[in-house]
């Protein structure tokens, strides 16, 4: 036994001292149990599915008037779409965050960085009418398809749609490595590219890892754009690599059949399966990232 | 006052009706109706939740929407007709395309025909558009087509919701077929004729739907939770009223008298 | 943990104290590394106590325990007895914030808060329930007790960021004095600022030394020289030696004291 | 023959670099210039100022406007001081390394919670378990939900950047923890919430998924009059229109109001950035 | 930047120089504020250079000018002469690769990178298509030089973090000597060492400055005149007075120099 453990939080004396902390734990307590309740309710209105269909769940036919439920079309479209806009999304976001942190003067590189940010702003459901109006027409006439609404088309746009968030967090992982380690690699004569990849680039690669995963989580979750351009056919294409064909992602089904259902029927149930394993597959990306991300240390200890 | 509102909701093809009606309702009695889309399978869903007081639908409520809400009294009310028409992209109809049989339509969706060639036209594969499960333009085309409303299309290459969606769709393709409400045809979008069995043809005219001579025709539909009273009833009576049924003609459909 | 005795938890009257600080067996540990071993000493009023010694020492460490400063860090852990006015810093009860207003601390670098000079030197005045013109006196006075009143009365309202970084650890000890404490403690004060600056701090604790009781860390021994009256030296988290500083200087008890005090290569 | 074949290799690499840039900057041009082509037609004082009708064929979006404002006003009001709470608990009280943990994965988990997530979630609880129907208020909860993360991350980090010495000269000073939060840390931290805050509204009015099955009617609304009820907002008036009009006008109207949609959002977010370069810009 | 004359392109060739490298009229701005004015002078080899002068003077800004580390600095503009065996180092077209590699750098903060010991000594050869066991050999040699050899020999492959700071600033100094520059500029090298690891680093220099010209700069008066042989006293972006170490500590032409030198409290 050594000593006394001493409290870490210093005595309060006056009863605002009690009231804030009241404030302060409530506040804190409500942000908790919201987690909890969303993860709670949606595992409830699943059960019903959950428990009646199984492994049905994991077949490949959506098809409600005849009671069967599989949700493997829409998890191979998430999926899918997923990795299409990451595949576009990382070397072009990365290295346009090289750009702006490494090659841009450091007056420019907020107003750039503001510029692309203004990526990020539009909102969603204009993503879903320029994808609809312009993306999709040029998708099916570029390789000739009967229709522009394809898996790739909702995959480019969503590279479009978590670019700034890539670039954004890649240029900060980036500007975060401290400037003497490039001049130290400078100072032994190396070239701009070779400081880059020898140091830059090793040194920032967790927080580059942690943007990644962030736009994983962006890109599952997206919704109104992907739904818009998806062609919405709950079908898995013969040859599972061919991403010219329309589809369905768990986001655009919710979106779009999620009020035709009676609440609490087996349709509904189903659905809400489907929103549970997204939430389930984001959060597992998000603990993922918690774990690559650095705890926030406080400055100066 | 500002108190006095309805709620509906429903039908996208019902919905240019109850919208311009709304308006013009709420210029003359002063009663808010507030609408939202959705498709007809919510409309009756709401309905029977008890979140609206009125459902749009542009088919009848089926046996198992009934079932499901044991204790509504689902009432109809009809306030026009339409015309379920099957479109083409205008590529195609100038080709040559300008009447298919009910067979060769459902053999389209089930996926045995898949070339337009097969059908006399051009050389290309035939992009099959449907529509989501509950929408009543569907189940309408399908149980006169293929027999059965909620019947699967292993054919199909999209499915899209809203008429909008549909209509965009088939004018971006230059192959494409689909579904639409008789209001929905443009220059871009074409409707078909139809052959009857014997050998006849249909176009898709207003007086071919009033006089019933088109085989895919539908009622649009209101509903409401057992007889409607006070605003609801004011509303429906409303759109049945010269004025409303003018709006009707005006969106494209037809009107009950005519 | 095992293997130490608890920490007294009634505070003894230290008997027959004059001074107003002392420690007695004092220990520290950060986790599990102990980084102050058995520290007696105790302040007198109206001297300089100066403490010097090798870096990583734990002079700041000690320092900072006495107004429990360092209560907010994790992992640190008392043992034994440090006692201001006969009554032990660490008993259960005590009012930390009662302590820390007798006993007042400025760091090393000064840091003042991102508000007016007025408003630094009133800051450990809360809640403020006094008028204008009190204010005005409060700050005049605290103001010409550090000397730096000349230079800032005609800018009170500017913000204190703008001031040298000389004036800023004056502002911090006027901040200080304001609240009027008992026993100033000063960690390396000067370490931060240019000569002018550091003569005119050193000029102010040679000014301040008779009000109040001064507690100084220097890691310059000449420093130490010009204005120290006793000295500690800690080294390793022990007191190697302390007392009057001429002693020290001149007849050191320890080779290591006489190492560290005059050859710059001290390997302590 | 070495230094030349490095040498190539860097002017390789630029080239790559420049690319992506190029590319990055034809498709924010292409973006930004199509919703103003198209928008800028539907534009006018009218349009602005008058309600819709004709099925969003005529008249304007001033109820589109209002709307989508009052809404984010709503939920602002909603999140920010839960926010400001939940940041001060995490930078001053919450000093054990798993709870800490366990807070970031909360918080990061909650701020990657899809928005749809948001609106089934909304739609079972709000909707139906409370049975509140489609109510606006609803939807500035589910709006406030989900901006929760992004204040309590902004102002964590505002709060948590004072160097703890700042911290430690207050202590020195005989202030109680009270008087820190407020004197000290507040300040601060109020700057990085309000900057948060801003962002996370920016990101608010442009989501149509979290709302649209629980708080928004497409016609016959207009300023609601009690916490219940209905109300339209620019994003799923967009929709609406884009999916179910029947009329070009209608459609050019929806280009306009993503237009105007998308100058809230950018006011939105450049009121933030001033935020942000103030934040920078205070604590030495 | 108006009103200040553009940087010459062409570079003359500095006639009948024997210094490797020499300023003349050098000035150098960080966006409107001028940090050195009119430098001239010469580095020799077989000497330690060392400058000294108060903080801020300019003196880091010098040297990191020499071999252009200074390029990626927000605002940085040169005006003059710098050359680098005759040549002038800012002429356009000049490869700023070649003249970091023939001009080596050592930073106040020895910064190793985040790689195995080993590594960090190879880090300058890239890319490296040499063999490993010609890697050993040069591991060793600058190891050797650095008379880290015998400290680390047994754990090469351990990461360079895991070195005292004091083992780092010298592994720092046996990385710039791999690339085999000519000129070694050294930033306040020892000012974050303990005097256990400043004086293996001075000694180090005296073994180097025969092979190299060496260029130090130091904060610490003793320690130039421990291991200077060349003197260059600049204060507030001015050379004040330059020249052998001797005669600046005794007989100094200026006033400001005998002040710096020998009194604790100059004000410069
Ligand atoms: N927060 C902390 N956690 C763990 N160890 C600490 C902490 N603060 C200080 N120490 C350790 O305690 C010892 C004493 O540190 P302290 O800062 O008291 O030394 P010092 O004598 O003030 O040195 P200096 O002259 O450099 O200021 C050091 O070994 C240090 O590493
Ligand atoms: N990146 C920069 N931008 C603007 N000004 C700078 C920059 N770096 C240095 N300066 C200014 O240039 C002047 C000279 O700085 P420099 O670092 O060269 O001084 P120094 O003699 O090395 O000082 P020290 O002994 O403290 O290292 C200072 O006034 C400094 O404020
Ligand atoms: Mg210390
Ligand atoms: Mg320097
Ligand atoms: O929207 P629908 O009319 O097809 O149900």
């Amino acid at each position: 036994m050594k000593g006394k453990k001493l409290s870490v939080i210093p005595v309060m004396s006056a009863w605002s001292n009690r009231i804030g902390r009241a404030y302060i734990l409530i506040s804190t307590l409500i942000s908790a149990i919201i987690i909890l309740l969303i993860a709670l309710v949606l595992f409830i209105y699943s059960w019903e599915a959950i428990s009646q269909q199984r492994a049905d769940l994991f077949t490949s036919i959506w098809n409600p008037a005849a009671g069967q439920f599989g949700i493997l079309a829409m998890l191979y479209g998430s999926l899918m779409v997923t990795v299409i806009a990451l595949a576009i999304a990382i070397p072009l976001g990365l290295a346009t965050a090289l750009f702006t942190s490494e090659m841009l003067g450091v007056r420019y590189r907020f107003h750039v960085k503001f510029l692309l940010e203004l990526l990020a702003g539009i909102p969603s459901v204009l993503y879903g009418l320029i994808g609809v109006a312009f993306f999709s027409v040029w998708l099916g006439d570029l390789f000739d398809l009967q229709s522009g609404r394809t898996i790739l088309t909702a995959g480019i746009l969503l590279a479009i749609m978590v670019l700034p968030t890539i670039i954004t967090l890649g240029d900060d992982a980036l500007h975060n490595v401290p400037r003497q380690y490039r001049e130290a690699a400078q100072g032994l004569g190396l070239y701009p590219h070779e400081v880059i990849i020898h140091i830059v680039l090793p040194l920032a690669k967790t927080d580059i890892a942690g943007a990644v995963l962030l736009a994983l989580g962006r890109a599952l979750g997206e919704t109104m754009a992907v739904m818009l351009v998806i062609g919405g056919i709950d079908k898995i294409p013969p040859s599972l690599v061919n991403i010219m064909v329309p589809g369905q992602t768990i986001t655009s089904k919710l979106g779009r059949e999620i009020e035709e259902t009676a609440f609490a029927s087996m349709h509904f149930s189903a659905l809400i399966f489907m929103g549970l394993a997204l939430l389930v597959m984001v959060l597992a990306l998000t603990a993922i990232a918690q774990h690559y991300f650095r705890p926030g240390l406080r400055l100066y200890e | 006052t500002k108190n006095e509102s309805l709620n509906a909701a429903g039908s996208t093809t019902v919905l240019p009706i109850v919208v311009l009606a709304a308006e013009r309702f709420k210029a003359l009695h002063g009663v808010n109706v507030i609408v939202n889309a959705g498709g007809s399978g919510v409309g009756i869903n709401q309905l029977g939740e008890g979140k609206i007081a009125i459902g749009m639908i542009s088919r009848n409520i089926s046996d198992a929407e009934i079932k499901r809400y044991p204790n509504v009294n689902f009432v109809v009310h009809s306030i026009g007709k339409d015309a379920v028409v099957p479109v083409v992209s205008s590529e195609i109809y100038d080709a040559g395309i300008k009447s298919l049989s009910l067979r060769q339509i459902g053999k389209i969706y089930l996926g045995e025909i898949t070339s337009w060639k097969q059908l006399g036209g051009p050389d290309k594969d035939i992009l099959v558009i449907d529509k989501e499960k509950s929408r009543g333009t569907r189940h309408v085309f399908m149980e006169i087509v293929l027999g059965d409303k909620e019947v699967s299309a292993p054919g199909a290459d999209l499915v899209l919701g809203d008429n909008n969606e549909e209509q965009t769709a088939v004018m971006q393709s230059d192959s494409a077929i689909g579904m639409l409400s008789n209001a929905w045809l443009n220059s871009d979008v074409k409707g078909l004729s139809i052959i009857l069995q014997n050998g006849s043809t249909v176009e898709p005219k207003l007086e071919n739907i009033s006089n019933g001579r088109f085989p895919i025709t539908r009622d649009l539909l209101l509903v409401t939770s057992g007889e409607p009273a006070g605003n609801i009833k004011a509303f429906i009576d409303f759109i049945l009223s010269d004025e409303g049924q003018k709006i009707v003609r005006d969106s494209g459909y037809v009107s009950l008298e005519q | 943990m095992t293997g130490k005795p608890a920490l007294k938890l009634v505070a003894p009257v230290v008997s027959g104290a004059t001074a107003l600080i002392e420690a007695e067996k004092f220990n520290v540990w950060f986790h599990d590394t102990q980084v102050l071993k058995d520290i007696a000493v105790s302040f007198d009023k109206g001297l300089i106590n100066c403490i010097v010694g090798p870096s990583g020492g734990g002079k700041s460490t000690f320092i900072r325990s006495i107004n429990r400063i360092n209560d907010g860090i994790d992992g640190f852990v008392v043992q034994g007895e440090l006692s201001f006015k006969g009554r032990n810093i660490y008993a259960a009860g005590t009012d930390v914030t009662q302590i820390r207003k007798a006993i007042g601390i400025v760091f090393q670098k000064p840091c003042v808060f991102p508000k007016s000079i007025s408003e630094n030197v009133l800051f450990g005045l809360q809640p403020l329930r006094i008028t204008k013109l009190e204010k005005l006196c409060v700050v005049e006075k605290q103001l010409k007790a550090v000397s730096l009143w000349k230079e800032v009365s005609h800018r009170l309202n500017d913000p204190a960021t703008s001031l040298s970084i000389g004036q800023q650890q004056r502002l911090c000890i006027a901040r200080t004095l304001a609240i009027n404490p008992e026993v100033i403690l000063l960690d390396e004060p000067t370490s931060a600022l240019d000569p002018v600056s550091t003569r005119a701090i050193e000029e102010l604790m040679l000014k301040l030394k008779d009000r109040y009781t001064l507690v100084f860390v220097t890691h310059n021994i000449q420093q130490a020289k010009r204005i120290a009256d006793k000295l500690i030296f800690i080294c390793e988290g022990q007191i190697i030696e302390q007392g009057d500083k001429d002693k020290l200087f001149n007849q050191p008890e320890h080779e290591r004291t006489r190492i560290y005090l005059h050859d710059e290569y001290c390997e302590c | 023959m070495n230094r030349n074949s490095r040498y190539a290799a860097n002017y390789l690499f630029t080239a790559v670099v420049w690319s992506a840039v190029i590319i990055c900057c034809a498709l924010l041009c292409f973006l930004l210039s199509t919703i103003i082509w198209n928008g800028v037609y539907a534009l006018s004082f009218k349009f602005l100022l008058s309600p819709a009708s004709g099925f969003g064929a005529n008249g304007g979006i001033i109820y589109q406007i209002t709307g989508s404002i009052l809404l984010i006003a709503v939920t602002a009001i909603i999140s920010l001081p839960i926010a400001l709470g939940v940041a001060i608990y995490k930078s001053e009280f919450l000093k054990s390394c798993r709870l800490q943990r366990l807070s970031n994965l909360l918080i990061y988990g909650l701020n990657g919670v899809p928005s749809v997530i948001f609106g089934i979630f909304g739609l079972i609880f709000f909707v139906n378990l409370l049975g509140a129907g489609i109510s606006w208020f609803a939807g500035a909860i589910i709006l406030a939900i989900m901006i929760l993360p992004t204040i309590v991350l902004s102002t964590y980090q505002a709060i948590n950047s004072i160097p703890t010495i700042y911290r430690e000269s207050a202590q020195a000073l005989g202030l109680d923890t009270w008087q820190i939060i407020t004197r000290v840390l507040l300040p601060q931290g109020l700057d990085g919430a309000i900057t948060g805050l801003l962002i996370g509204l920016a990101r608010a009015i442009g989501e149509t998924a979290p709302i649209m099955f629980v708080a928004t009617a497409f016609s016959g609304v207009d300023i609601p009059d009690s916490l219940n009820g209905p109300i339209t907002t620019l994003p799923t008036h967009i929709l609406a229109l884009a999916k179910q009009a029947t009329d070009a006008q209608a459609l050019q109207n929806a280009w306009g109001a993503g237009l105007v949609l998308l100058c809230l959002v950018m006011l939105l977010g450049f009121a933030a950035l001033m935020g942000r370069i103030r934040l920078k810009t205070r604590w030495q």
